[in-house]
């Protein structure tokens, strides 16, 4: 009898411990935020929406298309279209497209580019009415200047030199000056008034004035794929930064080889 | 060391709010169909309005209850999200309306327009008529209390029966064959387990519940609610809680000493046995706390309130007997759910805090300045004179009455905000091995310490 | 007089529940979409009355082929991956492959990055806890209060972890060979302001639930798990440690920098039931916050990482298991590599899947109110389950 | 699935027995050694002695392996092995066993057949269960063999390498939607 006494007392204590503990609670500040109102400060290091920077102080486009966060990426959900430039004989950039409601935002993609171009933003906010919003384009994961500074200050990534995104283009016109003249200034013209006829099947409206090197390249098979493939080649030995300047002198080398040969191939096809 | 003032602080302005708005309403609705209308048809037909005033008179406290509950579940329904918010470091609903006030106002308006599903293979008559029955008894169950917590005022003494209390209980007791029908009717084998255990687990609780308060009828004499809170006039050393008026001749002792007048043989008189009746004054006041106490488990556990929310049990049972139910159906046995808990607490109220009686005795409420003046000057004012629109005592009576129920919610906030649910097994055994017995020898020792203790004489 | 008529004997429950009343069981499902199944399981059950008679748990709502994924990602691909395996307690997954792959390629990871890893492992064990608190107390029915306690704590730790890794729970932050990131100062300034005010928390968590009347009889003699049934169902972690077998892999197999540190095995009775388990969690929370001390005391400088990190990463042949204790158990990586880009085979031993199976021996007699006092102490995450 | 990667490479020598392969030697159990799995002694055992080696090494004073680890089912591109982790709860010991069952002894369309041994080992119940439904081997004599992560009416075994996948948008290079 006693025992359960002091059962029950010891019993009634501790729940009355319990709601002083929780009464007490009352008096401290509230924790949540008012999410919409109330921004969250975000770390640096988050992960959130994928983007496209540019260089903060020139403006230029990062992107080299390497390729190399399309092939690391676990879902496969970017998707980068691009061409050989016929001025620069560098691949250039026509689409960059990620799914982001495929994008499992693991930032494997941000750390194997070479140029820091792909970056996890601090955006969260994702939600859109239909799945297909969620493709990003080019357009819309490129970041502003200003927005790109912004990243490249907090995240504390080396702001890149001019050299990738303007004395490469200035290199690679020097070097493409040679093939230009041997090609002849006839040939460009006919090029671009045949390309979308020649190349509408395999390529984009965007890359109708590229598509002016493609046929250069296409020597004999008419197929659409094969620039396709002989372009991929290429990127990949154009791959890692610091070959960059290997990668040109290959290049170089490549050019000149269908250049010579393309006014046959002209020839041929008129 | 208050970090959470500012909360604090919006949650007692949006309580100051909702209960003036809820009272308005009720007083503004009684005074047109009990006081207004009367009088205006008395000048409009004289003689011939008798009979419509009789009519009246017994329309008016029903009227009252049915603009008060859903006005009064829906502040209740915000207030205890707001205090579980407070408790637990957060703020709650504060976007609809200024400051959030209007939050349940919405969800009673969004409830009303979902659509009404009926299961298939359900028993749609039952399905219909659970939340209809599980619902009236509150109503019902409400109205005789309304004279006692208003201080017997004349509009509501219409319906003041003797067995007041017995009413109540009885009426309260009706929910449960609700909760049945509708885990039976649901055609769902979650409902049907809530159902069931919801019966045998009220009726198990009703046995205490009712024990500790028929503890207090024989503390009382009485089983009229209004003769109850009037013998518990005059300060808190009257109240049931402490003993039932066995401190009330300590009470008049003091008042007498400190007016001066002579003391004499007011202890004698009350206590007649002297020592033996100090036991018993002693024994009294412990056995109507631990009533009190008996009485609140009961009650939570007889509307179904953590930590005896099995009938729903969440974590078991989905919801228990309204998982079916949806839309108007649904936001009925809510509805019903708080109103309960608020008679709940009014009944606590009126038998064990005094009714509307102020906690201070009156030999020191006497001293306190201004406030004689005060009540004079509300006395002569033109509402109450001309108009009638209301009068002191019941004023004062309903502030305290206010205070103390709406303080018996925010425990039962408190307690769902800290303890965990019972098992069933255990809520048997905690019922029937420890409160039926406990509440036995409490009534036992009530009964003999009563008559060596001269209460309320 | 009544007592001629009616006999004590007719009144015997044994004889009313037997003979004079025909019973039916009956059967219910409960879940995938029940709300305290912590994710979507489903068990069958079968009940007499309120009691349990059979149970047949239904697993694989949440199947998502981590193993197939692993054959088809490489290695470099799927780290990124395997925080999913056990959202709760992703540090540990991610060890467990890091240190599988270690072993077969004979990376020596840098002891910076090995402080890093248990640091933020113990950080996750709180974590994993502070949820599992929280949602067991709902599962006993403490809707509405205690349970945002625990994760207002645990949303601290989640913001380190963001700080650290870039996000709050598939962290990808052990990599084979090391960590990915090394932290800043003011990362183990906060780190520290945590472990000094967390004590404080828990004696609080206490006062509220430990002795509390109610919690005692959902909890105490409730889910009772004998050593011999623990030993032949293969349980791991907290719960055989409650059996009385001091299996923690930090001490009986040590890893990392373990041996350096103190602490101790928490272990109870032959016979745990759901109040041991509760209480050897509380107290490796305590633990791992010691833990946690003692490493920011003993980190030193140096690198991070002991293998580069690149797309094209490869692994030594040869095959290997290798196991970390998580909250929930021993998780193991049983991986088989060829030399390829790609592993050969992965497996995972994934302990909630392990204690999960001895739930149908445990749940058997109990009330219908039981079932989620005894699967919530088990600890189980559904993904963890399914993989 | 990648049909190009290769099993590990075989021993050229027969091994030396070690500790657990002596010990279910002089038991009468035969056993073949192969490399140590990263310092853990591995060994295989034909189907029939597994019933009586897991049941000495479980029950034994000397070896005392009573914690089952794991079962798994690995389709090497010539075998089939199922394979179980060993583990003591109080010692450090370990052992892997391999249960190797010859793709070409098995006749066409049917499994590959390993003794069950869930009926004194109730870890292995679900172990067993989860190796037929993915990597499909089953366990004689079982009580209860059906799927567990999948469907139950799912065709084929996704961890087999001749497994054909339902349908891999996935990894289509030309897709319409990502999706």
């Amino acid at each position: 009898m006693a025992n359960l006494l002091a059962r029950a007392f010891h019993g009634l204590n501790q729940v009355r411990r319990g709601l002083a503990t929780v009464f007490g609670h009352s008096f401290r500040e509230p924790i949540t935020k008012e999410y919409p109102q109330i921004v969250p400060d975000i770390t640096t290091n988050f992960r959130g929406r994928l983007a496209l920077t540019v260089n903060p102080e020139t403006g230029d486009h990062l992107c080299i298309s390497c390729r190399q966060c399309e092939r690391v990426c676990p879902d496969k959900c970017i998707e980068i279209t691009s061409a050989k430039s016929a001025e620069t004989g560098k691949l250039e950039l026509i689409d960059f497209k990620i799914d982001h409601g495929l994008c499992m935002f693991c930032g494997l993609c941000t750390e194997v580019c070479p140029t820091y171009c792909i970056i996890n933003t601090n955006d969260f906010e994702l939600s859109e009415y239909a799945r297909e919003d969620l493709i990003y384009d080019l357009k819309k994961l490129t970041l502003s200047q200003d927005e790109s500074a912004f990243y490249f200050e907090r995240k504390e990534m080396p702001i890149p030199k001019p050299k990738p995104a303007k004395a490469a283009p200035a290199a690679g016109a020097a070097a493409a000056a040679k093939p230009a003249a041997a090609a002849g200034a006839a040939a460009p013209a006919a090029a671009s008034a045949a390309a979308p006829a020649a190349a509408g099947a395999s390529a984009a409206k965007a890359e109708a004035p590229k598509a002016e090197e493609k046929k250069e390249e296409k020597k004999e098979e008419p197929k659409a794929e094969a620039p396709k493939a002989e372009e991929k080649k290429e990127e990949k030995k154009e791959e890692p930064k610091a070959e960059a300047p290997k990668a040109e002198e290959k290049k170089e080398e490549k050019k000149e080889e269908p250049k010579a040969d393309s006014p046959a191939a002209e020839e041929k096809k008129d | 060391m208050i970090s959470n003032g500012a909360e604090i602080g919006k949650l007692t302005l949006l309580s100051l709010v909702w209960l003036t708005i809820v009272f308005t309403a009720v007083w503004m609705a009684t005074w047109a169909v009990g006081i207004l209308l009367p009088m205006l048809l008395q000048n409009g037909l004289g003689e011939r309005a008798m009979l419509i005033n009789e009519i009246l008179r017994f329309v008016t406290p029903v009227v009252s209850i049915l603009v008060f509950i859903p006005i009064n579940a829906m502040f209740m329904v915000l207030i205890e999200r707001r205090a579980l918010a407070l408790f637990t470091v957060r703020k709650g609903p504060n976007i609809v309306g200024p400051d959030g006030y209007l939050q349940t106002a919405a969800d009673a308006v969004k409830l009303l327009f979902k659509e009404d599903i009926t299961p298939i293979g359900a028993d749609a008559v039952m399905f219909t008529l659970a939340p209809i029955v599980f619902f009236a008894p509150s109503i019902f169950g409400a109205v005789p209390l309304l004279a006692a917590v208003t201080n017997n005022h004349a509009l509501f003494q219409v319906l003041n029966l003797p067995t007041g209390i017995f009413y109540v209980l009885a009426a309260a007791s009706v929910p449960v064959v609700a909760l049945v029908m509708a885990g039976w009717s649901s055609n769902n084998k979650y409902s049907l387990v809530g159902g069931l255990r919801s019966a045998a687990q009220a009726i198990s609780y009703e046995i205490p519940l009712v024990l500790s308060i028929i503890t207090i009828c024989v503390l009382a004499g009485t089983l009229d609610l209004v003769k109850i809170t009037e013998q518990q006039a005059g300060g808190i050393l009257n109240w049931n809680l402490l003993g039932g008026g066995a401190l009330s001749g300590i009470d008049k002792y003091l008042a007498a000493m400190i007016s001066g007048q002579p003391v004499g043989s007011i202890l004698q008189a009350s206590y007649p046995f002297s020592a033996l009746s100090a036991v018993a004054t002693g024994a009294l006041i412990c056995c109507t706390i631990i009533s009190f106490w008996l009485y609140l488990t009961g009650a939570c556990a007889e509307i179904n309130r953590i930590p005896f929310d099995l009938p729903e049990a969440e974590s078991e049972l989905v919801s228990g007997y309204n998982t079916e139910y949806s839309g108007i159906k649904f936001a009925i046995f809510f509805l019903a759910e708080f109103t309960n808990l608020f008679v709940v607490s009014s009944i606590a109220t009126v038998m064990f805090l005094g009714g509307g009686d102020n906690p201070i005795p009156v030999w020191i409420l006497d001293k306190l300045p201004l406030v004689p003046q005060l009540v004079q000057a509300l006395r002569d004012s033109f509402l109450v004179q001309t108009l009638h629109l209301i009068n002191p005592e019941t004023l004062f009576s309903t502030l305290w009455v206010i205070l103390k129920v709406y303080s018996l919610v925010f425990f039962a906030i408190l307690i769902r905000g800290t303890l965990p649910r019972f098992r069933i097994d255990q809520l048997m055994d905690f019922g029937w091995k420890r409160l039926i017995p406990l509440s036995l020898i409490v009534f036992v020792i009530v009964v003999f310490a009563r008559g060596l203790v001269n209460c309320h004489g | 007089m009544a007592t001629e008529l009616v006999k004590t004997e007719d009144f015997r429950s044994d004889d009313l529940r037997t003979d004079d009343l025909r019973t039916d069981e009956m059967i219910i499902n409960m879940g995938p979409q029940h709300p305290a199944t912590h994710g979507v399981l489903r068990l069958i059950l079968t009940l007499d009355g309120e009691k349990v008679k059979h149970v047949e748990p239904i697993l694989g709502h949440l199947h998502r082929a981590q193993e197939w994924q692993g054959q088809n990602r490489t290695w470099f691909q799927y780290q990124a991956l395997i925080d999913r395996v056990d959202y709760l307690s992703g540090m540990f997954t991610s060890w467990a492959m890091a240190r599988s792959c270690e072993q077969l390629d004979g990376i020596t990871v840098p002891p910076r990055a090995e402080y890093l890893r248990v640091m933020v492992a113990e950080m996750n064990r709180i974590s994993s806890h502070l949820l599992w608190l929280g949602t067991y107390l709902i599962d006993l029915g403490a809707m509405f209060g205690f349970p945002f306690y625990p994760f207002r704590e645990r949303e601290k730790l989640l913001d380190l972890f963001e700080e650290i890794s870039g996000q709050r729970m598939m962290f990808n932050y052990i990599r084979i060979g090391g960590v990915h990131r090394d932290p800043k100062a003011e990362w183990f300034q906060k780190v520290r302001k945590f472990t000094e005010e967390f004590p404080q928390r828990v004696d609080e968590y206490e006062a509220i639930v430990t002795e509390n009347p109610i919690f005692l009889k959902r909890t105490k003699g409730v889910g009772i798990l004998k050593q011999s049934v623990a030993k032949d169902y293969g349980v791991t972690g907290p719960c055989i440690r409650c059996s009385g077998i001091p299996l923690d892999l930090r001490r009986t197999k040590p890893y990392s920098v373990y041996p350096e540190l103190k602490f101790d095995v928490i272990t109870y009775d032959k016979e745990g039931d759901t109040w041991d388990r509760y209480m050897a969690r509380i107290l490796e929370m305590r633990q791992s916050n010691e833990i946690i001390k003692q490493c920011l005391d003993m980190i030193p400088a140096g690198e991070i990482m002991g293998k580069k990190q690149m797309a094209g990463m490869r692994i030594k042949a040869g095959e290997g298991f290798a196991a970390v204790e998580s909250p929930r158990g021993i998780i193991g990586c049983y991986v088989t590599s060829t030399g390829g880009e790609k592993p050969f085979r992965f497996r995972w031993r994934n302990p909630s899947f392990c204690n999960l199976s001895v739930l149908s021996e445990l749940l058997v007699g109990s009330p219908i109110a039981d079932i989620m006092a005894i699967f919530g102490s088990i600890d189980v995450i559904l993904p963890d389950v399914d993989r | 699935m990648s049909t190009e990667a290769k099993p590990p490479a075989q021993p050229e020598a027969p091994l030396e027995p070690g500790k657990f392969g002596q010990f279910l030697k002089e038991h009468g159990i035969s056993t073949n050694r192969l490399p140590d799995s990263c310092g853990v002694e591995t060994i295989t055992i034909s189907a029939d002695d597994l019933h009586q080696a897991l049941k000495l090494l479980r029950s034994s004073q000397e070896t005392k392996l009573d914690l089952l680890i794991t079962v798994s089912g690995v389709d090497n591109n010539d075998t089939i092995d199922a394979v179980y982790h060993l583990w003591s709860y109080y010692n450090n010991d370990e052992l892997v066993l391999k249960v190797m069952t010859p793709k070409a002894s098995i006749p066409e369309g049917k499994l590959p057949e390993v003794p069950s041994i869930s009926n004194f080992w109730s870890a292995a119940n679900w172990h067993e269960r989860e190796t037929y439904d993915l990597a499909g081997v089953r366990f004689t004599g079982h009580p209860y063999p059906r799927r567990i992560l999948n469907p139950w009416d799912w065709e084929g075994h996704p961890l087999r390498r001749d497994y054909k996948q339902p349908a891999d948008d996935l990894n289509s290079k030309h897709r319409v939607s990502f999706r």
